[in-house]
């Protein structure tokens, strides 16, 4: 019953892997979304060793290793740091291509936030660009609580 | 030749069924800042971060990038490491590699596992994939379940040896102030009425599923002379993997089968000079997923004689105070973060050396102490410790 | 201990699926095509160690060499060696929903020497015993996914004389 | 160090779009067994054959928990020694060595595979952000790389042109390369009219999907001078993570890539790395990717990468070709390439790289990437002598 290695045949299963997750936020992380949420804030944490605010805000200091809790909070408006245009769909993708990325440095924080970009041609995007937060109606803590940043007037 | 390496610090959080104070990140800072109080070093110390995680059950990708500010591996070297359940092992055994070989001269091991965010006996279960045995297997449940019955058979074990774990394991538990499950059990009467989850093995013989991290600082011999009085030396480690048994499942279907757990420990204690297992050894911190497990790896590890290990439980040999205790901290038993499980392990066999253990030291005085895994398909990782080399 | 002040702890819920195309390979493959088209298991022995590789693979893993293609059929009767139930639910990742609470699996032991992982017919655990003869019940349309296009083992009587 | 660490062989499967006709564990075989048949090596005890196994898979792609169980038989795990590494299979030679080096073990098997056509990499991709602050926007690489790359090209004034010169660069030199998946005759106007994937990243600057697997054994140096008539040595290894939130980092400079790269050279003596380096292997899964990289790995001054693709330095008879093979432009899985990058490094050592040979190639580097624009990086320095 032996037979050439070219003449046995594959089969492809197609299939999933299901397990839905659920992350804590955290103590930081919820206040953060809380914020959002419920009064439209912005939150980042300081770090009282280093000065560096943090945007979102975290309980490590990237650079001392410090616990922190110092909470400030940051303006809704800031700057383009980076962007990208998505043009293809995407399983992934919370809306239909074309979707803009961007990362803000927001006006009080040390550090880029990483977000969507609306009310904006693609060509008329630009590092250095200002921006500002459009939050939902409709809020859940989330960080899907802002639409969006768009073009300051 | 190689440098040695010793076990400077030794960090773990407090261990809970849900953290939603924390996320996986924070969690596992939690065990780093205690490693690394306890090293009495600072996060830039650390050369290189070795983390164990098992990225299914919590659906991550990569986790060990999300967290690596947390883990202070941000500007070091480092990789994550996974086999199953002997992870944290295998963190621990790269760890130790890199700095025996002096590619490192710190080194964290981090594990973690955040069982509040997925589900670990569906994660375990995707160990197969549909296209080969997903169809009977059921994940690690039904692995013990087939291997505590061909265990009672061979053996004559009962369900009360079963039971008496438990029981060794809560009074351990009861007396680890970081361990999950306290019970505070009276008898066997009590763990011998609990439901079954899957026959025969019942809730209380089972481990629960655990949210924690446990980080250790290990250190060449240079680093540890500076900044330790007292370094926990790892004298060796062994890994051994195996196929899965012949039912292509990870439970062996005859109870013939030759272990990894023999094999690893045949050639460890050979190469160790340990010929009488219970005498050589002070104590042991064994992965034992279910109560059932820990009997028969008391075989497999050579504590005792084929078809004994029951008795070891009954005679009382492995409590806290007995000729060789084995899990004073609860085990696996009590508390199981399954990617930090094995380093935890580790963690409790160097406190016993040390004399940290705290209320849970055993009476015997630990000069050395092993520590083992259990994972993949009946896979084992043995780390062998040592107060003085 | 004290008690810690309450706090509303946000939790993100996120269950994409992840879909994969698993390829069963060549040898597997072989285990696949049989099953769909005769309704039999096959597998091969290892041309060392004589032992039978299951699932086929084209390295024993035992002797760490190539099996080799020497192909056997297997019984498709044999006997339950240990078998278990499911009491506490649980979730199937690759379906996405539970598991129907409880089923019995057991390990059958072939005729011609295999062991295997599969549901029984039998749901009644008290009627279950180790020993028990067993044939396998193929599903009436195999989908082509080898093993798992057998339903279920079903328990038959056979004659003890003339066995 | 008291005793090198030598690769003695290594061998690569032909990349592919997709090798839906074998598992896993069978891909990977392919080129495990040319290791075997080429050094004669069987698994056994310490001193007597293969005495470990590092494996590198990611369950993510592999779709399975534990992935390393698809191929366990496949290499020769079985009551053996073995573990898994999760990053870049790079890492995975990084952790061969320190066994090795420890002393513990003398002849290593690594073996690494992926099959990206099975999954689905944005999907995979996606669950490598933090779920809690970026995951929910539906990032995947592609997009952080495209973030990363507007803000390179505007940070140092990298042009678009300059990073379809390396799309170009790359996927001619694939023609040499029998192992590369696919090679393609093409001009920067073809790079620059093909479709926007995420601005400025185009469908021909981005790497296609691929499947494929390597091997590679690894041996101490009295074992090494034995087993190969000519061994490579690991001159210099290290790797490096940086901080994974991409709005914390600065995305134009690659500060992990840098100390990983510092240490490597600082243990292989190298001062100055574009004289001392013949050859170099660097992982690009976008355009922009092997100039960044380049900057980081000391090859010139930060923002100075475009014009040494300008003045044809990193083309093959250029001062330093990178990536003679094609690199991942042309095909090759993530997971594998860094491994598959120090494969080609070896052959080029060993003058066996065929048409896409560096003559005189004496030292050499490979590098390998894992994660969201770079988080975590390595560097390898391999030589003849």
């Amino acid at each position: 019953m032996t037979k050439k290695l070219e003449e046995l045949e594959a089969f492809v299963v197609e299939g999933k892997v299901a397990i839905p997750a659920t992350y804590s936020a955290g103590t930081v992380g919820s206040r953060f979304l809380i914020e959002m949420r419920d009064n439209k804030r912005i939150m980042g944490m300081r770090c009282s060793k280093c000065g560096i605010v943090y945007v979102p805000p975290r309980s490590t200091c990237e650079s001392c290793f410090d616990k922190l809790d110092e909470w400030v909070e940051v303006s809704d408006t800031g700057t383009i740091l980076t962007y990208t245009v998505a043009c293809q769909p995407s399983p992934v993708l919370p809306a239909e291509p074309p979707v803009i990325y961007g990362i803000i440095r927001l006006d009080g924080a040390g550090t880029g936030f990483v977000h969507m970009l609306g009310e904006v041609k693609p060509e008329e995007l630009k590092v250095g660009m200002r921006v500002k937060a459009v939050f939902k109606e409709e809020r859940t803590a989330s960080v899907l609580d802002i639409k969006y940043f768009r073009p300051l007037k | 030749m190689a440098n040695r390496v010793a076990i400077v610090g030794i960090g773990q959080t407090f261990h809970k069924s849900k953290r939603p104070d924390v996320n996986q990140a924070e969690m596992a800072n939690e065990a780093v800042r205690a490693a690394l109080t306890d090293a009495q070093l600072g996060s830039k110390d650390i050369e290189a971060v070795v983390s164990s995680n098992m990225e299914p059950f919590e659906g991550v990708y990569l986790p060990d990038h999300w967290m690596a500010s947390e883990m202070a591996a941000c500007g070091k070297s480092g990789f994550k490491v996974a086999t199953g359940g002997t992870s944290g092992a295998s963190a621990v055994v790269e760890a130790f590699h890199l700095i025996a070989s002096g590619l490192a001269s710190t080194s964290l091991v981090v594990g973690f596992q955040k069982h509040d965010t997925g589900d670990t006996q569906a994660g375990m279960t995707a160990c197969m994939t549909p296209v080969f045995g997903s169809g009977a297997t059921t994940g690690a449940i039904s692995e013990f379940a087939n291997q505590a019955l061909v265990y009672m058979e061979k053996s004559g074990a009962k369900e009360e040896h079963a039971a008496m774990v438990r029981l060794k394991a809560d009074r351990g538990a009861c007396r680890n102030p970081y361990a999950q499950l306290k019970l505070g059990l009276k008898g066997v009467e009590e763990i011998l009425s609990s439901g079954y989850l899957e026959w025969p093995i019942r809730i209380l013989d089972f481990c629960p599923q655990t949210c924690g991290a446990c980080a250790l600082v290990l250190a060449s011999e240079e680093i540890a002379g500076k900044i330790t009085r007292k370094p926990v030396w790892i004298a060796d480690t062994i890994t051994v993997h195996q196929e899965p048994f012949r039912a292509g499942s990870f439970g062996d279907p005859t109870g013939l089968e030759t272990y990894s757990q023999d094999v690893a420990s045949t050639k460890l204690y050979k190469r160790n000079g340990i010929t009488n297992p219970r005498k050589d050894i002070d104590m042991a911190e064994i992965y034992e997923p279910s109560t059932w497990e820990e009997m028969m790896h008391y075989e497999h590890y050579h504590f005792c004689d084929e078809n004994e290990g029951w008795k070891l439980i009954e005679k009382g040999i492995t409590a806290i105070e007995g000729e060789f205790p084995v899990n004073p901290s609860g085990g696996v038993l009590s508390t199981n973060p399954i990617g930090a499980t094995p380093v935890i392990r580790v963690a409790e066999a160097a406190l016993q050396i040390r004399g940290d253990a705290g209320e849970h030291q055993v009476t015997r005085d630990v000069k050395t102490a092993v520590a083992t895994a259990l994972g993949g398909c009946n896979w084992t990782t043995m780390i062998l410790l040592r107060r003085s080399l | 201990m004290e008690k810690e002040p309450t706090q509303e702890y946000i939790q993100v819920k996120i269950d994409t699926p992840r879909p994969y195309r698993w390829s069963t390979g060549k040898y597997l493959g072989k285990l696949y095509k049989e099953a769909r088209d005769r309704k039999k298991l096959v597998t091969n022995r290892c041309t060392k160690c004589k032992e039978l590789v299951y699932p086929p693979q084209m390295v024993c893993g035992r002797c760490k060499v190539e099996a080799g293609q020497d192909w056997v059929e297997m019984s498709d009767k044999g006997t339950v060696v240990q078998y278990t139930y499911l009491i506490f639910p649980r979730w199937d990742p690759h379906r996405g929903e539970y598991y129907s609470s409880p089923y019995p699996s057991a390990t059958v032991l072939l005729d011609s020497g295999l062991y295997l992982r599969s549901r029984l017919e039998e749901q009644d655990t008290k009627k279950l015993k180790r020993g028990m003869r067993v044939q396998a019940v193929w599903k009436e349309k195999g989908r082509g996914r080898g093993q798992d296009d057998i339903e279920y083992f079903r328990t038959i009587e056979e004659l003890e004389v003339g066995k | 160090m008291a005793e090198r660490v030598g690769i003695v062989a290594v061998a690569q499967t032909k990349y592919h779009p997709n090798r839906a006709d074998v598992n896993e564990g069978e891909l990977v075989y392919e080129a495990i067994k040319q290791v075997l048949d080429e050094t004669g090596l069987v698994y056994a005890d310490k001193g007597k054959g293969i005495d470990a196994t590092i494996t590198c898979s990611q369950d993510m792609w592999d779709g399975r928990t534990i992935s390393n169980l698809g191929v366990m038989s496949y290499v020769g795990a079985h009551l053996a020694d073995e573990d898994k590494v999760c990053e870049d299979s790079i890492n995975a030679l990084y952790c061969a060595m320190a066994r090795i080096l420890s002393g513990h073990h003398d002849i290593v098997l690594v073996a690494a595979h992926c099959k990206e056509s099975q999954a689905n990499k944005s999907i995979v991709e996606n669950a490598a952000f933090d779920p809690i602050f970026l995951r929910l926007l539906g990032l995947d690489f592609l997009a952080a790389a495209a973030m990363q790359a507007t803000r390179y090209m505007h940070r140092y004034g990298i042009t678009a042109e300059q990073c379809a010169k390396v799309a170009v660069k790359n996927r001619g030199n694939a023609k040499n390369n029998p192992f590369a998946q696919e090679s393609l005759n093409i001009t920067i106007e073809d790079v620059l009219s093909s479709v926007t994937l995420a601005s400025p990243i185009r469908l021909l600057d981005s790497k296609p999907i691929s499947d494929g697997a390597c091997a590679m054994i690894l041996a101490r140096e009295s074992k090494a001078k034995k087993l190969a008539s000519k061994p490579v040595w690991i001159l210099g290894a290290s790797n490096c993570y940086e901080t994974h939130y991409p709005g914390y980092r600065e995305l134009a400079d690659c500060d992990a890539l840098v100390k990983a790269a510092r240490k490597a050279y600082s243990m292989a003596g190298i001062t100055s790395p574009l004289r001392q380096i013949d050859v170099a292997e660097i992982s690009e899964e976008y355009s922009y990717q092997e100039l960044l990289w380049m900057e980081g790995l000391g090859l010139c001054q930060r923002g100075e990468a475009g014009k040494l693709i300008d003045a044809g330095v990193t083309k093959m008879g250029g001062q330093l070709p990178v990536n003679p093979c094609g690199g991942m432009l042309s095909g090759k899985p993530t997971v594998v390439a860094g491994m598959a990058n120090v494969a080609e490094a070896v052959l080029q050592l060993r003058g066996e790289a065929g048409k896409r040979q560096v003559p005189k190639a004496k030292v050499a580097l490979a590098h390998g990437v894992t994660g969201i624009c770079g988080q975590h990086q390595a560097v390898i320095i391999l030589g003849r002598n």
